[in-house]
């Protein structure tokens, strides 16, 4: 009697609304790979499995690898969150793995612990900077920047799509209080 | 009230915009671009509070934010309800508007008519100090008698009775170059520091309006034109530059570590129509490449008898009322000078239709050619002259002048009727900032004043703050410090004053009230007392006369007292020093230090995968760190007691279902990964076999026990370490720490995975049957899953981590699955389980349950003085291994000291009785007081299993005196108890490991 | 020394208060001492009075840097209670206690000892156990504390949140009645007034330098920026700058310095009648007699001579202060400081010899040292007086952090001081 | 606030960090040879200097690294940052003083 097909659930984010011109949505389920490796380990590799992991220490990268994205978020010297399709983890693991057999390194599916928002709109930084004190000029954490941070109270992963367009990554138990920080952020 | 003294044009308020602030009950008519100073002087009433310690009637000092007299109790949202009012707001910086309720403060029955001025004619006792030399006896009448009064008098205001209703908000921002301050320095340092369109700019004003000083100047010039011109086509200039932010209504008020400028902007109390939910103030906390400080200054008031009465105000401010404001404070002005500038004051108000007389203390060669404008324009000058005294109470009526000749005496008196006077004792530049920042000041003897020396960060000073004050160099210095240049043609300004302390008298210096700090009633003679009595540093002398304390943080108190300190004691104002000036600059409202951080979101309230679950069945939560977890399921008319029975029962009768969710998880991985393992542990981790679990047992390297926890090996390479629910992030930073810090050569990575997994536990003897149906790919019989091993694969369909592990001593499982899918794998083991009586049950039911167990809870078995010996774990603590992290203290003299605290348990005389958690231990309850503690109480519970109380102690040698009586403390007293091993429950049936 | 009462307050106040002595002297200082002490503090005053007043040693001088109480005596919120766990600490800070309960009538100077009772909260099943551990230790120690109830919290201080909607709701408190707070100020005066009637030199603006030493290593005197300046002991009082004196000595100390900041509101009249202090969320609050709110903040993480610390830091304190006290949030913050606390690895104090003969310290008083000032001096001035430690600061001996045998209030209750 | 230029990140708020301390304290290679006294000092005792400190920080809440720091007390400026491993920097204390941590 096994019950397949359960259904999976998110942490309960409420419907909080503002009539702000920035939106604080919460984003679909993606598969997240923490991946890490000391550099010289590497040895030269630029991508594994499609993952782009030659981008500079805070900074994201993104390729398109058959029909998925693979966004490769480098948030240390030997740290990563791998990004991809929410049913696709599984083969991501295999594939990463057979192409560092032997190779130290550690990779560990946290698909489960993290929750996103995106936070869009004219002036979605400064909703961002009400509680995240670093530098959100275009010039500091251009688009395509990915950094660990805080939000108030909480830690979050922060990405940067376009100049008004940002991701908030957090751990699941933080996520109503990462969401209602920033939809109270919304109000000004 | 209709306004008497508005004058008929002029002044920088909307005469289309009529509005009314309601006074101690009563109308006040103005416009919009007043203050509640300014309406209240439009109205002719000048009084606007009475003191704090001589209750004595006081007017309205200053036009900004330095006034310490004029304090007000404001309703901003009378019409909204409760919860908007506060105390102590300056009359002179609270923006007029529709529907302020104001009303005036520290008197009773009224303003009018204060019993409490009672305390101005005790005054001769109530002198700096007289506090520390009396109301010593009787010894009890301190707390009951003396020291309710003395509160009861001081306090200013009454403290807001309900709970703030504004919201406040927070933003961090970063720009290149902050100004502070957008007077005419201010505004050239923007112009310049923003000119190449690159540097971000912020530029913060605390008025409402641009300009600084020359809001209140309607007669110099700029390049040809009226100052205020240049000052409107500045800021367009400004508003039109994309990178530059000019905020109003924004203080500056605290000057932090590495360029780090706290500010805070009021939003919404000067709007009427602020819709409701708009943030009543932003705390802006900048990062700044570069500061300016273009801050301004602060005008010195004179000191003589009685200069507190209404109607005395600073020169610069009558100014300011006349011009900005365009309101008379009064028909007959009598300027009392030691300041050029204050002739400016005389000109604009005889200008405007005051009669106008001047008494300078200068003479006339000490003067410069505003003594000839002056008289030229009709106004009698009295130069060498000094003040003995204002008349009035309420209001001034009168000043008693008086020449000095050259030999210092005092010549024929005269009075002068009047209902205003402009004092003015020269200018203090405004150093708060630049000395919060840690710059250091120098005293300039030229100026008077302390003016910035050194720089301490990434900042500088332009303007009157730093003892500019002539226009034209005044812009010029400040585009200098915003990195250009500037070289205007502007009116020559009045400048340059004679430093005066205290103005010269014939009467009795002791028998005399000249104020010094006019809020704290502070006066000449309580700082010379305070000498006197041998108080001679600056910071004594503040704390002894509490001069500079109050409110306005002597921002017009500071130079007179310390110069008259000086005087006192012959010595170079410099050698007494100089305040260090604290942030913040002006108060600021706790709402918008805090910001968003309160009820939700005050602290984030972590909740589980099951938490909706638990909610919906009726849990009762505790906060246990950041989380929040379910205590217990009452049913229907159930205590906490009477559920956890009936939890621990189910446990041990069928099985029970508990949501460990919370538990610290760490995925450690790596090649050395169980080297690591075995030098963070105390125990043995080399030959742990993959698929094998073992209890593992940390210390900090002072030997103590840190946290502990289950950990699986689920590849030579990989284990699954799990920590107490408070200790993770402690944890997690501690292994962190070993690996970077003091073993780099390790391969090992460390990744959290608290929340990736949902952890369900099943424990109990049917844990087996519930769980059976809906595994895959694990066989649960006992020999192929045994007690202390894990397996991967499928509960529900879902991947899981499958522990076989026991908290209780029961049969036990615990089922890892992805955290998404947490709540559904319960809702199917619960509803499926019925059938085998399973019992969702707490933190409070597995207190007890392994309590029954004697295993320990780390945080209360433990506080961080106690060992694994202590525990009765050295079984734990490996022999063989050289090192690991702890090891080498456990060696210390007093780590094997005899009789050390040792873990057992107490079983209570009376089954019936549950010891109090925390309570002492004795052997004699008989002895005398301070009694010899033994010990004390970890924890302790009523067990339905054991069919009595259970209680875990740490005793004095507790382990070798198993089966003796002591004594625990109890609410009332002493009841008896016996030492026991801490094992409770003989576990039967199947068991862990059956 | 002239004394005061009420007589002769107001005979002064119909004499314009022209009639007044100093209240301390300001000697220039001697060849030589029996004891110096470095840092005229609350500690190191109250060290010189019992010495002279106790021990009848008043060739005494108190060294300070800069002007006497500018220290942490002077930047704390002047909290007093005694209601610690373990033995040695209850003994050290009842005995503080007691002498707080005379020290008025004592030293002829009001300190305004206001025993308005001091309120610790229980936030979480953690604290309930640590503090009725707590509350039984003391009665077993004599020393008053209680336990209340959420609502007896509530009645004892009426401004207190006891929502169960709380973050943190309050599960009871421990209150000790005869805790309370003291004028600050006040102490550091009435200490130095005393210790310079009966003899001792207070010397203000001398800084030390070093220590002078016999050729058997034993102290000979101080180095100081007023000249050489003989001694036959020296006992450090020197709180945050107990390291850099002692380093100047050749002496490496198991302590740190960090900022501690803390703030007052602007006065109100009366509003709030005790002290509570809630350690689970960081937040100390009381009311001066002169109206303001007097909040203690935390400690910054690092370590800093600076007297300043970082904006976030009162920030968190005040969420949780407006969290139990919701209608503060209209109230105004008018004035913040820091101080410089030296702080030991087990949060509690150092108090005895040095490794050197003849060299005592005093210091390691954390967040905490306020409410020992009286108990510190007492048992510091029978220390220097005798060459041996008083029986009630024998355990808080350097020899400790070798032993292991720590005091660890902090690590015992998660209690800052 | 402070602003601590982290060796992997850049210029960052304290809020991110957490300071672990003395720096160069290294662990005795063999604890147990070491005497009850020096194990003392290991555990316990500091420099605590007015002037230049060399410091332990991690960029917990950003690169997740452990790094050094050499900051002036007085002042609170930070002087260099530097990778775990590294020797401390040849900085004299005068540089501290110096008003470039902006």
């Amino acid at each position: 009697m096994l019950e397949r097909n359960l259904a999976r659930r998110a942490p309960t984010v409420s419907p909080l609304v503002s009539e702000s011109s920035v939106t604080v949505t919460p984003l679909d389920p993606q598969g997240r790979l923490a991946f890490r490796i000391k550099p010289a380990a590497l040895a030269g590799r630029g991508t594994i499995d499609g993952f782009d992991l030659s981008g500079a220490i805070n900074s994201r990268t993104s390729s398109e690898e058959g029909a998925t994205m693979r966004t490769a978020l480098r948030l240390g010297p030997d740290e990563w969150m791998l990004i991809t399709a929410a049913d696709e983890v599984d083969e991501r693991c295999e594939a990463i793995s057979a192409a560092l057999t032997g190779v130290a390194h550690s990779l560990v599916d946290v698909s489960h612990r993290d929750v996103s928002f995106s936070v869009e709109g004219p002036g979605a930084d400064s909703v961002v900077n009400s509680g995240c004190p670093i530098d959100l000029s275009m010039r500091a954490f251009p688009a395509g920047s990915a950094t660990r941070t805080i939000l108030g109270k909480a830690e979050i992963v922060l990405q940067r799509r376009a100049a008004d367009s940002f991701t908030v990554t957090t751990w699941r138990s933080f996520a109503p209080y990462v969401q209602g920080f920033l939809v109270e952020a919304t109000r000004g | 009230m209709s306004q008497p003294f508005r004058r008929p044009s002029g002044g920088r308020i909307d005469r289309s915009r009529p509005l009314a602030v309601t006074f101690n009950g009563k109308q006040l008519e103005g416009f919009a671009g007043d203050t509640v100073a300014s309406m209240l002087i439009a109205s002719g009433q000048h009084l606007a509070g009475r003191s704090f310690k001589y209750h004595r009637p006081r007017g309205i000092l200053s036009h900004g934010s330095d006034e310490p007299s004029a304090l007000l109790s404001v309703d901003w949202r009378a019409d909204r309800g409760a919860g908007y009012r506060d105390p102590n707001n300056r009359a002179s910086v609270v923006e007029a508007r529709d529907g302020l309720v104001v009303n005036t403060q520290n008197h009773w029955p009224s303003l009018e008519t204060d019993v409490g001025a009672v305390n101005d004619l005790l005054s001769p006792i109530f002198v700096a100090g007289f506090y520390y030399k009396t109301f010593m006896w009787p010894r009890k009448f301190w707390d009951r008698v003396y020291e309710p009064v003395i509160r009861k008098a001081a306090g200013l205001g009454e403290a807001p009775e309900v709970r703030d209703a504004d919201r406040y908000s927070n933003r961090h921002a970063h720009c290149d170059v902050l100004i502070v301050g957008a007077g005419p320095a201010g505004l050239a340092a923007a112009l310049a520091a923003s000119a190449d369109g690159e540097k971000r700019v912020i530029l913060a004003d605390e008025g409402f309006e641009p300009g600084g000083a020359l809001l209140n100047d309607v007669t110099s010039e700029i390049d040809g034109k009226p100052a205020m011109a240049w000052v409107a086509e500045t800021v367009a200039t400004l508003d039109a530059r994309e990178n530059v932010v000019i905020l109003p209504r924004t203080t500056a008020f605290g000057y932090y570590n590495h360029n780090h400028v706290c500010m805070v902007e009021r939003v919404s109390d000067h709007r009427a129509d602020a819709p409701e939910g708009l943030a009543r103030e932003r705390l802006w906390q900048v990062r700044a490449g570069e500061v300016v400080l273009a801050a301004g200054s602060h005008e010195r008031p004179l000191v003589f008898e009685n200069n507190d009465r209404p109607g005395i105000m600073l020169a610069e401010s009558v100014r300011a009322f006349v011009n900005r404001w365009a309101v008379l404070p009064g028909n007959e002005l009598v300027v009392v000078t030691s300041s050029a500038s204050a002739y400016r004051t005389a000109l604009d108000a005889k200008a405007a239709g005051m009669r106008v007389s001047i008494v300078d203390i200068r003479l006339d060669a000490d003067c410069g050619t505003e003594l000839s404008l002056a008289r030229d324009g009709g106004i009698t000058v009295r130069t060498g002259h000094t003040v003995i005294k204002a008349l009035g109470g309420k209001r001034v009526t009168g000043l008693v002048v008086a020449p000095i000749s050259a030999n210092g005496s005092i010549g024929e008196k005269t009075t002068l009727a009047c209902d205003c006077v402009a004092m003015s004792g020269g200018w203090t530049p405004s150093v708060h900032l630049f000395s919060q920042s840690r710059g250091k000041l120098r005293f300039d003897v030229e100026l008077d004043a302390f003016v910035p020396g050194t720089s301490a960060q990434a900042e500088r000073s332009a303007g009157a703050c730093r003892g500019v004050y002539d226009l034209s160099a005044v812009i010029a210095d400040g585009a200098k410090a915003g990195g250009g240049s500037s070289t205007p043609q502007a009116t020559v300004s009045f400048a340059g004053f004679q430093p005066v302390r205290v103005l010269p008298t014939d009467a009795d210096a002791t028998k005399i009230k000249a104020f010094i700090d006019f809020q704290n009633d502070v006066t000449a003679k309580d700082i010379k007392l305070a000498v006197r009595e041998g108080f001679e540093s600056i910071e004594h002398v503040k704390r002894y006369t509490t001069t500079g304390m109050a409110t306005d943080q002597g921002k017009t108190s500071n130079m007179n007292a310390l110069g008259l300190v000086a005087g006192i004691l012959d010595r170079p104002l410099p050698a007494v020093g100089t305040t260090t000036f604290r942030p913040p600059y002006t108060p600021v409202t706790f709402g918008a230090l805090i910001g968003p951080a309160r009820d939700e979101l005050f602290d984030p309230v972590r909740r589980t995968p099951i938490d909706p679950w638990a909610e919906k069945n009726g849990a009762v939560f505790e906060p246990v760190a950041l989380w929040r977890r379910a205590k217990y399921f009452p049913q229907a008319g159930e205590d906490m007691h009477a559920a956890v029975a009936r939890e621990t029962k189910a446990v041990r009768t069928t099985v029970g279902i508990f949501d460990a969710s919370t538990l610290g998880k760490i995925e450690v991985i790596g090649p050395d990964a169980a080297e690591f393992m075995n030098r963070i542990y105390t125990n043995a981790w080399l030959k742990l076999k993959t698929g094998g679990c073992r209890y593992g047992l940390m210390l900090r390297e002072d030997g103590f026990v840190y946290d502990d926890g289950v950990v699986a090996r689920l590849a030579e390479d990989r284990f699954h370490v799990t920590t107490t629910t408070g200790g993770a992030p402690r944890v997690m930073r501690h292994m962190e720490d070993y690996l970077q810090t003091e073993w780099p050569d390790l391969d090992v990575f460390l990744t959290s995975i608290t929340e990736q997994w949902a952890v369900i536990a099943l424990q109990g003897p049917n844990a087996r049957k519930v769980l059976e149906p809906f595994v895959s790919e694990i066989d649960l019989a006992e020999d192929a899953f045994p007690h202390m091993t894990v397996k991967t694969g499928y509960v529900c369909g879902v991947p899981c981590r499958l522990f076989r592990v026991s908290f209780t001593g029961e049969l036990g499982f615990e089922v890892n699955v992805p955290a998404d899918y947490g709540e559904a794998v319960w809702k199917t083991l619960y509803e499926k389980g019925q059938k085998h009586g399973i019992t969702p049950y707490g933190t409070e039911a597995m207190h007890v349950l392994r309590a029954e167990m004697g295993f320990i809870v780390v945080g209360q078995e433990t506080d961080g003085t106690v060992t694994a010996d202590d525990l009765g774990l050295s079984g734990l603590v490996s022999k063989v291994k050289t090192d690991f992290v702890g090891k080498r203290s456990l060696t210390r003299p007093d780590m094997v000291a005899e009789g050390r605290r040792q873990l057992v348990g107490l079983l209570t005389k009376n089954p019936d009785e549950v010891l109090d958690e925390g309570a002492q231990v004795v052997d004699d309850p008989g002895q005398p007081i301070p009694m010899k503690m033994i010990g004390h109480v970890t924890s302790s519970y009523a067990s339905s299993n054991c069919g009595r109380s259970i209680a875990m102690a740490m005793i004095d040698g507790g382990r070798t005196r198993i089966g003796e009586t002591v004594f625990v403390t109890t609410p009332a007293g002493f009841t008896e108890a016996v030492i026991s091993n801490a094992v409770f429950y003989d576990v039967k049936g199947e068991t862990v490991d059956a | 020394m002239r004394r005061f009462s009420l007589t002769s307050l107001l005979k002064e106040a119909a004499n314009g208060h022209q009639g007044w002595e100093r209240q301390w002297r300001a000697p220039e200082p001697k060849k030589e001492y029996d004891v110096i002490i470095v840092g005229g503090g609350g500690h190191g005053l109250a060290t010189a009075y019992y010495l002279a007043s106790v021990h009848g040693v008043t060739n005494v001088a108190v060294l300070e840097r800069g002007w006497i109480g500018g220290g942490n005596t002077g930047r704390n919120t002047t909290i007093v209670r005694s209601n610690y766990l373990f033995d040695e600490s209850a003994g050290l800070y009842e005995h503080a206690m007691k002498l707080w309960e005379g020290l008025s009538q004592e030293l002829n100077y009001n300190v305004m000892f206001s025993q308005r009772g001091v309120l610790m909260l229980a936030h979480n099943h953690h604290d309930v156990i640590s503090f009725k551990r707590h509350v039984y230790a003391n009665r077993l120690n004599g020393i008053d504390n209680e336990w209340l109830s959420p609502e007896e919290c509530k009645a004892y201080c009426p401004p207190l949140s006891i929502s169960p909607d709380l973050r943190y709701p309050v599960l009871g408190g421990a209150l000790q009645r005869r805790g309370g707070t003291a004028r600050h100020d006040a102490v550091a005066w009435g200490y130095a007034r005393g210790a310079d009637s009966r003899g001792v030199d207070i010397i203000q603006n001398c800084e030390v330098l070093g220590l002078k030493r016999h050729p058997d290593g034993s102290v000979a005197g101080v180095e100081t920026s007023r000249g050489t300046i003989g001694a036959k002991r020296v006992g450090v009082v020197a709180a945050g700058h107990t390291g850099v004196v002692m380093s100047r000595f050749g002496l490496r100390m198991p302590v740190e310095s960090v900022p501690l900041q803390a703030l007052v509101s602007e006065p109100v009249k009366p509003v709030f009648p005790c002290v509570v202090m809630s350690n689970a969320v960081h937040a100390y609050i009381s009311q001066s007699d002169k109206g303001e709110l007097v909040i203690g903040a935390g400690t910054d993480q690092y370590v800093s001579y600076s007297q300043q610390g970082g904006i976030h830091i009162i920030n968190h304190t005040l969420d949780a202060i407006c969290e139990l006290f919701p209608q503060f949030g209209r109230m105004r913050m008018l004035r913040s400081w820091g101080g410089i606390v030296d702080v030991t690895p087990d949060r509690s104090p150092i108090l005895g010899k040095t490794p050197i003969e003849g060299l005592f310290v005093n210091c390691g008083w954390g967040t905490g040292g306020f409410k020992a000032t009286p108990g510190s001096g007492h048992v510091f001035a029978h220390t220097l007086a005798t060459g041996e430690p008083h029986k009630i600061n024998a355990p808080f001996s350097l020899d400790r952090f070798r032993t292991g045998r720590l005091i660890d209030e902090a690590a015992a209750a998660a209690v800052a001081h | 606030m402070l602003l601590i230029d982290c060796p992997y990140c850049g210029k960052r708020p304290e809020v991110e960090f957490h300071c672990g301390g003395e720096a160069h304290i290294a662990r005795p290679e063999m604890p147990t040879a070491v005497e009850d006294a020096d194990w003392g000092s290991f555990l316990y005792y500091r420099t605590n200097p007015k002037g230049l400190h060399a410091e332990r920080w991690l960029h917990g809440h950003g690169c997740g690294r452990w790094f050094n720091a050499l900051r002036d007390t007085v002042s609170d400026a930070f002087v260099a940052t530097y990778e775990m491993g590294k020797p401390r920097p040849d900085r004299d204390e005068a540089t501290a003083s110096s008003p470039s941590n902006a």
